[in-house]
């Protein structure tokens, strides 16, 4: 059997992702031993069309992007989505909880109408994507799981169960003990709970779990004394693109 | 106690080797393994063994085969995710791992004497079929065979040529059915309880066996007491999330019962209250 | 030979960071039109982050750019801690200042290894290196490794730390730790000696091409400045970096949704040549000695040579990094708690990250929600460099084959390390050059 | 078996002797909480904690466990992994002792689990009488405050030292070896007595389950579809927190995962929890547990009547409250749910 042919591209986004993809260092040459990569801007100079599956790492912004989203989708025969950005609009989503106009004069000033936008959006609201890698960054070991189902032809086992999992698993003491919020609970889990592990608080980055319980949140969240602007935030942070609307 | 199992822990399969592999329906896979270690699975009718495919998991699957046959066993197996993807890309000579047997069985000793009644809806003829041969093979020891077997369509029908065979048989009645039929099917058409009202059992001698997706049971099970039948006689076996299969993980329970401990056969009169089993 | 006849559109430079690309025309010899263009897609960070508190900006901000997060989130904690008048922790400054060498590091070996070596060995990325050079490239992966090591330990992740929070630490590695991490550092140094001699080898290759220009780092009298100091330029007058926006004049350009910068001359540069151009007498030893050998003497005005000041800082930043663990290991280790009560203000926070100087200037209300932000990010301020160096240089080169011609124009921008994507955002806009 | 004291001084010789000898797994601060946790230096351990994050059954079943390792090839090998290092778990307390000892039944039961068991037999269990209870204690009324089974040795504080019950020839041997113990006096047994007696009362006053122990699975069992689940459920995150901190939760999930050689791999296994929402799907997407409240009673009446069942009628709740405190939305306190349901 030939190797498949994997492709890199980026939309907008901080290249976080394919920064992983390098920072898998030795790994990476081991996967190598199995695909062949023809593109990959940000490391190597060649490039091909011909590719079987493509990884695309960043959000739609602008009208522009979605031509070459669709002769990507046109070419691969599989398309991965990878970091928040690419599976739900990531940070990037951030922009769009204000009126659009305000933040392109904030930014351009009265040359705004020069630079292109519109919503932030993940590619899957532009093109089919077949898998996606969670996580703002994506974690080396969720993507090379993704990889190794590729390869074996299965569906890579994405936890759907709250961060709160990770979290006990870690022995992390609670942020709320801490007198911090979070989003874990109704976050996405997958990434052993890292951010809080590392003193921090979980923000969201893998996206909604499926079937959050959003009101208890929010209900817990004031019982902390988080105000609704607060609460709204922090939930606007990766979620923008995700919350039910209203 | 089960036999394929590696005596240092309970959750290692020991290695089996497929002699023969086809499909049977566009997703049924239909596998004749046997031990590497040479020894016989020595199931009984109704229970079940893990099946791994290492690297990618395990999956629990009904044995299909009447323990009347010696030196192999064989399993159904539909293509539903991962597991069962992998194992319908194995053919002869790929070896699989195997835990088991596990679980309870169908009253193959209990019935004897008695009328048989098997109720089969789709797959459910995979399990059905260790027994349906036991008794068979050991025709003498009961009384009145009927089987009913219903499918989606014509074409998800297995074992064709046994139910061939057997519907040629004098001392067995087997009836079939179709959801839906095609242009090749001249048979009954509708749903599996349609075929209830051309049987009658006796409510006294017969012991009815249902197997079936989810959500067959609650029909079946009130046909089969609409003819008397009594919960002790009504016989069925039940699918979970299962992860061990030795009563431990959890992922199986049906209120306080364990499926793969307790079951996965039980009787009507053993689950028929519990909330949670249909 | 192109007979001077040249049409170049390379749609995406590769083996950088973001977007960028590079069109020129010559006919007969008559160079017409040289464009260096930046059609990242917009991000607008500095309106993101409107209306957000205090204690998300750094979260956010780190998302300008995952290769240099650890600098955006350093910049964006220092920008809050001057707002809000927060002192660090001598503790919390020494591991500040580690975990920007963590990541200058990382970024320079990865440029250095993966992204210009092969250039200079001639093949088009790291991948069939790892064939002809298997040992150096696996020289190169360690220390890329041993990098991103140290970027866990200190901030808890490599890409987004999670870490740095303002005013402090919001973990804090263990002694054992600190000390496992001096003994691979210390460890790695044949390894340094290695991938040095081999760019040694290979620097002749590198294009002997000057063009005068301002350099624009951060300098500081008692260190190598990179996590603090003063503006400094090559012309030699300094200034607090409150005056940043009369050192960093943005303007927009047609071509580009990033922003251009010029100070006293035509155009700017910042990053490893300008810190070495303007404070290598403050480098170690062996950083000295590895410069003086390779030639690299100050003022060098070869952007070329960027590559090499890079590996010198590398030398660099691991003899400081060792210095300041045993500083740490003397001290003894303690978690600290960080308590902040928001106040009004404004604040900006700089430090001198791989590509160069990068600045956040955030306003903030009562409550600590931010009212105003202003990022000016290293390539953004070399993106104008960039463009005047390729004028200057397509005249000296347009009678060689194109492709020859589009090689040396990539090797240039990939010279200055762009980051393209993070340069794509900036707030105050001065359109008087347009 | 026999009695000794321990001084306090001498008890921290002992802790010392042992740490140095032996590895062992004592309780420690962390941030503002306690944890279970290797100990390098005798000074770390904490004797008058409340309550661990996590229960100890990290050290039985740990979060994540390899179950074998495995080749792919012409022939196929399966290694299973056993890990039986020997081990001195020093300071658990009564409660999480008798979740241990029940665990012990557990795994042991139909099919004895060899993984669980080789780690056990490795451990030397050192237990503690609480001096602390946390603000969500209640195994004061959950029959938990004192073990008589399962140690090797049985501390209680009572006063300026130990009093030391030998449970085991081992637990013996280990104070021989390490400490310099008395036999204890008439005067130590009352002491001991009378510390024991007000253990309960350490709990709060207002951390008491009203009814009987022994009527409480009787009553859940009849509360099956009282509208409480329902209730309380809507507000559930199906996060499991409450089944990861259990001492008495064992449910687990098992992942294969192979190499990126295509040709090794292990077979794992992970905690898992009743209350997650995929725990009871199968391949098709039926979920036998769809709805939240159906997990949520689950996880209630197994620990009342499910798994008590197979505890002799023990109830598998020891009062820890883990589970009260780790739950956001605190809706699955064992205390007001018992209390409302339980006449
Ligand atoms: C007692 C019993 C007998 C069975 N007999 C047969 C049979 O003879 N032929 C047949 O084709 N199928 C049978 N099944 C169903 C079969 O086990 C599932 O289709 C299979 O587990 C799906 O696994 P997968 O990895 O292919 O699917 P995936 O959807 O990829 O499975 C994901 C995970 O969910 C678990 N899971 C999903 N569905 C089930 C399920 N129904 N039961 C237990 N665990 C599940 C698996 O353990 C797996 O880890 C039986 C199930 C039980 C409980
Ligand atoms: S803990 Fe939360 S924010 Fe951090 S990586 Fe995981 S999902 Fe993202
Ligand atoms: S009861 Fe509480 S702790 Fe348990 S799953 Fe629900 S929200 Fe989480
Ligand atoms: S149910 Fe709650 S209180 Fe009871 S033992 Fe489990 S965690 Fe502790």
């Amino acid at each position: 059997m030939s190797k498949p042919k994997i492709a890199f591209f980026d939309f907008a986004g901080c290249e976080g992702d394919q920064l992983t993809v390098v920072n898998l260092e030795e790994a990476l040459l081991d996967v190598l031993e199995h695909v062949e990569i023809v593109s990959f801007r940000e490391a190597m100079k060649e490039h091909s069309d011909d590719y079987d599956i493509a990884f695309i790492e960043g959000s739609c912004t602008r009208v522009a992007d979605e031509a070459r989203l669709k002769d990507i989708r046109k070419n691969a025969k599989i398309v991965v989505a990878i970091g928040a950005c690419a599976t739900s609009g990531g940070i990037n989503a951030l922009k769009n909880i204000r009126p659009l106009e305000t933040v392109r004069k904030e930014v351009y000033g009265e040359n705004w109408k020069d630079y292109d936008t519109y919503r932030a959006r993940g590619i899957g609201e532009v093109i089919d994507v077949d898998y996606k890698v969670y996580g703002c960054p994506m974690t080396q070991s969720e993507f090379v799981k993704v990889v190794k189902s590729l390869l074996t032809g299965t569906q890579p086992d994405i936890p759907n169960y709250p961060m709160c999992v990770d979290c006990k698993q870690a022995g992390n003491v609670c942020v709320f003990e801490k007198g911090q919020t979070c989003v874990g609970p109704i976050t996405r889990a997958g990434c052993d709970a890292c951010c809080v592990t590392e003193g921090a608080t979980c923000w969201g980055c893998r996206g909604l779990v499926n079937d959050p319980n959003v009101d208890a949140h929010k209900e817990v969240l004031e019982k902390y004394n988080l105000s609704v602007d607060e609460l709204t935030k922090r939930m606007a942070t990766y979620f923008t693109n995700e919350l039910p609307k209203g | 106690m089960a036999t394929a199992m590696n005596d240092k822990s309970l959750y290692a399969p020991v290695i089996a080797t497929i002699e023969e592999a086809k499909m049977l329906t566009t997703t049924e896979k239909y596998f004749k393994l046997k031990l590497n270690n040479g020894n016989e699975l020595g199931h009984k009718p109704g229970q079940f063994v893990e099946v791994s495919v290492l690297g990618i998991g395990e999956a629990p699957i009904s044995i299909s085969s009447s323990p009347t046959q010696k030196g192999y066993f064989e399993l159904v197996v539909r293509n539903a995710g991962n597991v069962t993807g992998a194992l319908h890309k194995l053919e002869a000579g790929s070896t699989v791992g195997i835990r088991g047997p596990f679980g309870t069985n169908f009253p193959y000793e209990e019935t004897k004497g008695r009328d048989i009644l098997f109720v089969a809806g789709g797959l459910g003829l995979a399990p059905a079929r260790s027994f349906i041969n036991y008794v068979l093979d050991n025709r003498g020891d009961y009384k009145d065979v009927t089987i009913l077997f219903g499918a989606k369509s014509p074409t998800e029908r297995f074992f064709t040529d046994e139910l061939k065979k057997i519907s040629e048989m004098k001392d067995v009645n087997l009836l079939e059915t179709v959801d839906n039929g095609d242009a090749s099917w001249t048979g009954n058409t509708g749903v599996i309880t349609t075929l209830f009202s051309k049987i009658n059992p006796n409510p006294n001698t017969t012991s009815c066996v249902v197997v079936g997706p989810p959500i067959m049971y609650k029909f079946v099970i009130a046909e089969a007491k609409k003819k008397d039948i009594t919960d002790d006689n009504i016989i069925v076996s039940l699918e979970r999330n299962m992860k061990c299969g030795v009563g431990k993980c959890g992922h199986c329970q049906i209120n306080n019962l364990y499926c793969c401990q307790d079951g996965p056969v039980f009787t009507l009169a053993e689950v028929g209250q519990i909330p949670e089993a249909f | 030979m192109s007979n001077g006849n040249l049409n170049i559109d390379i749609h995406y430079v590769t083996r950088v960071e973001g977007h960028g690309n590079i069109v020129v025309n010559a006919k007969d010899g008559n160079v017409e039109n040289v464009q260096w263009q930046g059609p990242e897609a917009p991000r607008y960070f500095e309106a993101m982050v409107i209306g957000q508190k205090w204690d998300m900006l750094h979260h956010i901000t780190s998302r300008i750019c995952g290769i240099c997060s650890i600098g955006h989130t350093s910049a964006s904690v220092k920008a809050t801690e001057n707002a809000m008048g927060l002192k660090l922790s001598d503790q919390s400054e020494l591991l500040r200042r580690l975990a920007i060498h963590a990541e200058n590091l990382q970024s320079h070996v990865l440029h250095v290894g993966y992204l210009v070596l092969p250039d200079l060995v001639g093949v088009g990325s790291v991948i069939p290196l790892a064939t002809s050079h298997p040992n150096e490239v696996k020289t190169v992966i360690k220390l890329h490794r041993i990098a991103n090591q140290m970027s866990d330990l200190v901030c808890g992740r490599t890409i987004h730390p999670q870490r740095i929070i303002p005013g402090g630490f919001s973990k804090v590695p263990t002694i054992d730790e600190l000390k496992g991490l001096k003994d691979t550092l210390l460890s790695a140094a044949p390894d340094l000696t290695a991938v040095g001699n081999l760019l040694k080898a290979l620097a002749p290759k590198l294009p002997n091409f000057t063009r005068e220009t301002e350099y624009v780092s951060l300098t500081d009298k008692n260190e190598y400045a990179l996590y603090d100091g003063l503006l400094g330029s090559s012309l030699g007058d300094t200034a607090p970096i409150t005056e940043y926006e009369t050192w960093t004049n943005e303007f927009c350009v047609p071509q580009s949704t990033a922003k251009y910068t010029k100070r006293k001359q035509d155009s700017l540069m910042v990053g490893a040549l300008a810190r070495f151009n303007i404070n290598h007498a403050q480098l170690t030893p062996n950083a000295k000695k590895y410069a003086e050998e390779i030639g690299l003497v100050a003022p060098c005005y070869n952007t070329f040579m960027n590559t090499v000041a890079q590996f010198v800082e590398c030398i660099y930043m691991v003899d400081d990094s060792v210095r300041i663990i045993d500083e740490l290991l003397h001290r003894g280790i303690k978690e600290e708690t960080v308590e902040v009560k928001p106040k009004a203000g404004r604040g900006i926070g700089v430090v001198d990250v791989p590509r160069g100087i990068l600045i956040h200037d955030y306003t903030y209300d009562d409550d600590g929600v931010c009212t105003k932000a202003n990022c000016i990010i290293p390539t953004n301020q070399n993106h104008n460099n960039i463009q005047r160096d390729m004028e200057a240089l397509v005249p000296q080169i347009v009678n060689k084959p194109q492709a020859e011609v589009e090689l040396l124009l990539e090797m240039l921008v990939r010279a200055y390390d762009p980051c393209i994507s993070c340069s794509t955002h900036y707030l105050k806009v001065n359109f008087n050059n347009k | 078996m026999t009695a000794k004291t321990l001084s306090k001084e001498n008890f921290k010789k002992f802790a010392e002797n042992l740490v140095k000898s032996e590895r062992t797994i004592g309780v420690k601060a962390k941030e503002t909480k306690y944890e279970f946790g290797n100990i390098n230096n005798a000074d770390e351990i904490v004797m008058d904690y409340d309550v661990t994050l996590r229960s100890p059954r990290t050290f039985f079943q740990p979060p994540k466990e390899k179950l074998f390792d495995f080749k792919l090839g012409a022939n196929t090998e399966i290694k299973p992994n056993i890990e039986a290092d020997p081990f001195v778990l020093l300071g658990i307390h009564s409660y999480d002792l008798k979740a241990l000892n029940q665990m012990d039944i557990i795994w042991d039961e139909n099919n004895a689990d060899q993984h669980y068991k080789a780690r056990r037999n490795a451990a030397t269990v050192i237990a503690l009488e609480p001096t602390q209870a946390s603000e969500w204690s209640f195994w004061g009324s959950m029959d938990s405050s004192t073990v008589d089974k399962g140690y090797d040795l049985l501390l209680t504080d009572i006063g300026n030292k130990y009093y030391v019950e030998v449970g085991t020839e081992k637990g013996a041997n280990l104070l021989s070896k390490y400490a310099s113990a008395e036999d204890a006096t008439n005067d130590d047994n009352t002491a001991r007595d009378k510390v024991r007696s007000e253990l309960p009362n350490l709990c709060k006053a207002d951390r008491k389950v009203k009814c009987d122990t022994d009527g409480i699975t009787a009553s859940m069992k009849n509360s099956y579809n009282n509208a409480i689940w329902e209730k309380l459920a809507e507000k559930c995150y199906s996060c499991g927190s409450c089944n990861l901190v259990c001492p008495t939760c064992y449910c687990f999930d098992v992942k294969d995962t192979i190499e990126l050689d295509l040709a090794t791999g292990q077979r794992t296994r992970k905690w898992d929890g009743c209350l997650l929402e995929p725990f009871a799907k199968v391949a098709g997407d039926e979920n036998f547990r769809e709805n939240r409240a159906d997990r949520f009673r689950h996880r209630i009446l197994r620990k009342t009547v499910y798994v008590a069942d197979k505890l002799n009628g023990e109830l598998a709740c020891v009062g820890c409250g883990r589970c009260s405190s780790t739950c956001l939305p605190d809706i699955t306190d064992p205390v007001k749910i018992l209390n409302e349901l339980c006449s």
